[in-house]
């Protein structure tokens, strides 16, 4: 690792419905949000890097023009990085880097998506060759739902048991995120009702899956050096991954899923982590849909292989429990896709800050956040901790 | 959020593409128009690569051996698309799969079809993973992955 | 600055129009040429960076992932960076960054677009709202027209000094394109050649623009252990800088242009440059128009203000003259628009490592390498030089 | 450069958009619909920005005092538009500006017209920098940037 690197503020919209505001003024609701947070102002800023999943969720080919006032980015650098679904967490990335490298101080992160603004399933739908790949996707849920049955046959795991730990999940996660005043779904659930949602893609049901939001994160990173001069308490990046893996679905083993377990190998061996289940206070884990959610348990050592429905069933994964997932209620209840993956570094920095509110697990001191992206293609991860 | 309703801004953006296949992604869509699947060999690493590619993902070293993969093969996943979706290729509900072809080393992503879709439980019993598949072959075909119009349970 | 980074290898491919490869094979031609000039193997890469202008312009939203097998990021970290015409200097600039920062020794950085697949114009169109600035910048020689009157005006330029010096400007550009081995436009014109083309927006004529590309641009960069380990002749970064302005044409002064202006301040603080004029070997400006790039040359201190013309007249930027300006044609010759602003990186670090062939500069230890973006709103810069 | 034609693959992609205004641009749009043309001022750089915004690009701070600003203006650079481009938003020739109204500090890019676009001379006799312009409106009014029909030498 480079030089100390801290995350001394953060910023959300009210996800959801936003059509009350324009784009940009929906960015600069969370950039506004993030500078009141870390008590500093548009002047401070070294540079910017911005990101959506892709630009042409909205119809505007090149946001961070577009969007480039509304992120104080007049005068400054600024860099845009999408990565798919793994956008927000590339921007975290990247801004790190970039304070990391010394040639900033501090910068300012900024993922946005208004999913509302177009067809969110045929715009994502583009991003795939015409040739081969574009006909079979369709849309997340197919390729979702076909990693889910990979994974239950090769361990064996009871279509039954797997159902309802994957209903037990999104309950978890739907009652998490009534306690999270920026979350779009907001509706307490039964894990009856999740199994009788009408069906999306098999074994994928409706109230397994995210919904389309409009929403923006934004994240201050700074220099050790400014970290302590501003004084507020700052959560420390301790571990920085990200893997990517063979463009064809077909060639990769999705359930041995190398680019989530190298990119976890990694973030662990950075953060000195030798007992994730064990060391992690909580996970922000990037989580589309619930089965997802169980295999990358696994994939990440929080459950042992074949054993992340047991756990989650045990209530190992509980709000309560020894591993907390998902606290703000994940990307299931709200998922602005170029934000999500920057929401979870925002939330995993409120938690081991103590600036969580009512969704605070206790005594939170190491934290990691996690997005995915392609067609499962990439994942990158990002350690958190209270500490330098 | 506030109560008034805005204006909204209505739009359609349509724009136009021809991309070039190259010589591999020819020789290989030519292929399904005389009803071959064809994959390339790498000769460092021995896989088959289906489709057919002029260089391996892994092992990043062009490749030229063109083996020709038998039409049939072991599914390996399936999903059933049950929702829809602006710009959707297939009406659902359709079943996509990776299918694992006799010959090959990596899976082929497509359709599988061929039978009645209405009925999950039916599905799933007609599509066990591990279940034999071949392919079908559309009739009037153009050089397109469509040339194979699915992979059938045999 | 950071810890010391070097450029360690460049490939390109041949620019044009490439209809016989499909767009991952004309991606990897440059990848593979970097990896044989540099010395080193897919193996010995940290990470990559990829961008386009913007990845709508050949049909598929996300093109790292469906590029990612030809950059050779299967296992690896990949980001995509995306700032309209800028992509280029931006990704030299992440992946910079990224090695300045420790957490990778070698980045791979690739930049790349097949404008010959989709319809250029209209794609770069849908880069803006669709409420206001859409229905009139009218593709790029729109507003390159407006700047030109407005630079003209202001600095009483007459129209004939103008139309002369853009004319010489382009005969310079398109002798220089004759002895680059990748320059897609190679064709000998003279003077009266460019003032008799057509008129494309006043007072732009056809001569004086750029092509519509197909190409991609490749550049490792190392950490000063690796690029001495390797020990082949590097080029070093002396000076990084990037600037944006406000979104709206009509709200920033684009003659006292401040993002080209500061930018440039920056990176000569940066590299130790107090003269730019006298102590640069050569620059590689991102010229698309040729009255654009006079009014560069002014803003970037190369001549004074409202003498830019004069100075080509008198032979200043000529390929013998005191400072060759791109010696490989520029993007006026060769416009993949996402590889535009790497080829200007790769080709200063060709010339200050002596590896620039036919169009090698005599001496060259200095060079300045640039690319825009936007409706004229961002500047980049790096420098290179050939001593650590 | 092979000499050999491969395959082309020809689509058309189409995307269907709906685009919030918001509060600032739908008061913007519908001051348009009323032949009025608004700013708003920053209490922080006391400037004048139109179109009208919520907020300054310069200071960042949020900005909600309107300011109805001159129809007429002065043209700050222009360009004729001899090209034609796929989905172009008007045939050629056509000229862009940038005119400062009266009362605003920042230009506003919109089309000049209503004078003969053929030939060169004449465009370049009508309209030296400096030119007055006054809006040319549109009699169908829809509350969108081209209720302004043109700028228009006065
Ligand atoms: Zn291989
Ligand atoms: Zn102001």
């Amino acid at each position: 690792m480079g030089r100390p690197v801290a995350i001394i503020g953060t910023g959300q919209t009210k996800h959801g419905n936003r059509r009350d505001v324009s784009y940009p003024e929906l960015v600069r609701e969370a950039v506004k949000a993030a500078f009141e947070d870390s008590g500093i102002t548009p002047k401070d800023i070294d540079g910017v890097v911005s990101g959506t999943m892709p630009s042409m969720m909205e119809g505007i080919g090149m946001t961070q023009f577009y969007l480039g006032d509304a992120m104080a980015a007049v005068g400054k650098p600024i860099l845009k990085t999408e990565t798919c679904g793994s956008t927000g967490m590339s921007i975290a990335h990247t801004a790190y880097y970039w304070v990391c490298s010394g040639e900033a101080d501090m910068v300012l992160a900024v993922g946005h998506e208004k999913m509302r603004e177009g067809e969110s399933q045929a715009v994502m739908s583009s991003c795939f060759d015409p040739f081969y790949q574009k006909y079979f996707t369709s849309g997340a849920p197919g390729i979702f739902a076909m990693q889910c049955q990979d994974w239950a046959t090769r361990y064996n795991i009871p279509e039954e048991k797997v159902r309802d730990a994957a209903a037990l999940l999104s309950v978890i996660n739907r009652d998490n995120a009534l306690d999270n005043p920026y979350a779009h779904i907001k509706r307490k659930v039964t894990v009856e009702d999740v199994k009788k949602s009408p069906i999306i893609s098999y074994p994928i049901r409706l109230l397994d899956v995210c919904p389309n939001s409009d929403g923006t994160c934004a994240v201050i990173f700074a220099s050790e050096e400014k970290a302590k001069k501003i004084g507020t308490k700052a959560a420390w990046v301790k571990g920085v991954a990200y893997r990517g893996e063979e463009y064809n679905f077909g060639d990769g083993d999705k359930v041995e899923w190398q680019s989530a377990i190298q990119c976890a190998k990694q973030a662990y061996e950075q953060a000195g982590i030798t007992h994730p289940r064990k060391e992690l206070d909580l996970v922000e884990i990037y989580n589309p849909f619930t089965f997802q959610e169980l295999l990358i348990f696994e994939c990440f050592g929080f459950s042992e292989r074949g054993k992340a429905c047991d756990d989650i069933l045990n209530g190992f994964y509980n709000r309560d429990g020894e591993l907390p997932c998902d606290r703000s209620g994940g990307v299931l209840c709200t998922n602005p896709i170029g934000a999500a993956g920057l929401i979870r570094v925002a939330e995993a920095a409120m938690q081991v800050t103590g600036k969580a509110q009512d969704r605070q697990v206790e005594g939170a001191r190491l934290a990691l956040s996690h997005a995915l992206g392609g067609v499962m293609q990439f994942n990158g991860l990002m350690i958190l901790g209270s500490e330098l | 959020m506030s109560k008034k309703e805005y204006k909204t801004f209505d739009f359609e953006l349509s724009l136009p593409y021809r991309l070039a296949y190259g010589p591999t992604w020819t020789r290989f869509f030519e292929g399904l128009q005389e009803e071959k699947i064809f994959g390339t060999k790498c000769h460092q690493c021995n896989r088959v690569l289906v489709p057919a590619r002029s260089f391996c993902p892994q092992c990043f070293v062009d490749i030229d051996d063109w083996v020709q993969v038998s039409n049939e093969g072991t599914l390996v996943t399936w999903a059933l698309i049950s929702f829809e979706f602006y710009n959707q290729p297939k009406k659902p509900p359709y079943a996509a799969g990776l299918i694992k072809l006799d010959g090959a080393d990596v899976s082929m992503f497509h359709l599988v079809d061929g039978f009645d879709m209405n009925d999950l439980d039916k599905v799933k019993e007609t599509l066990p993973i591990g279940r034999r598949v071949k392919a079908v072959w559309s009739e009037e075909k153009k050089g397109h992955i469509l040339d194979i119009k699915y992979f059938q349970p045999i």
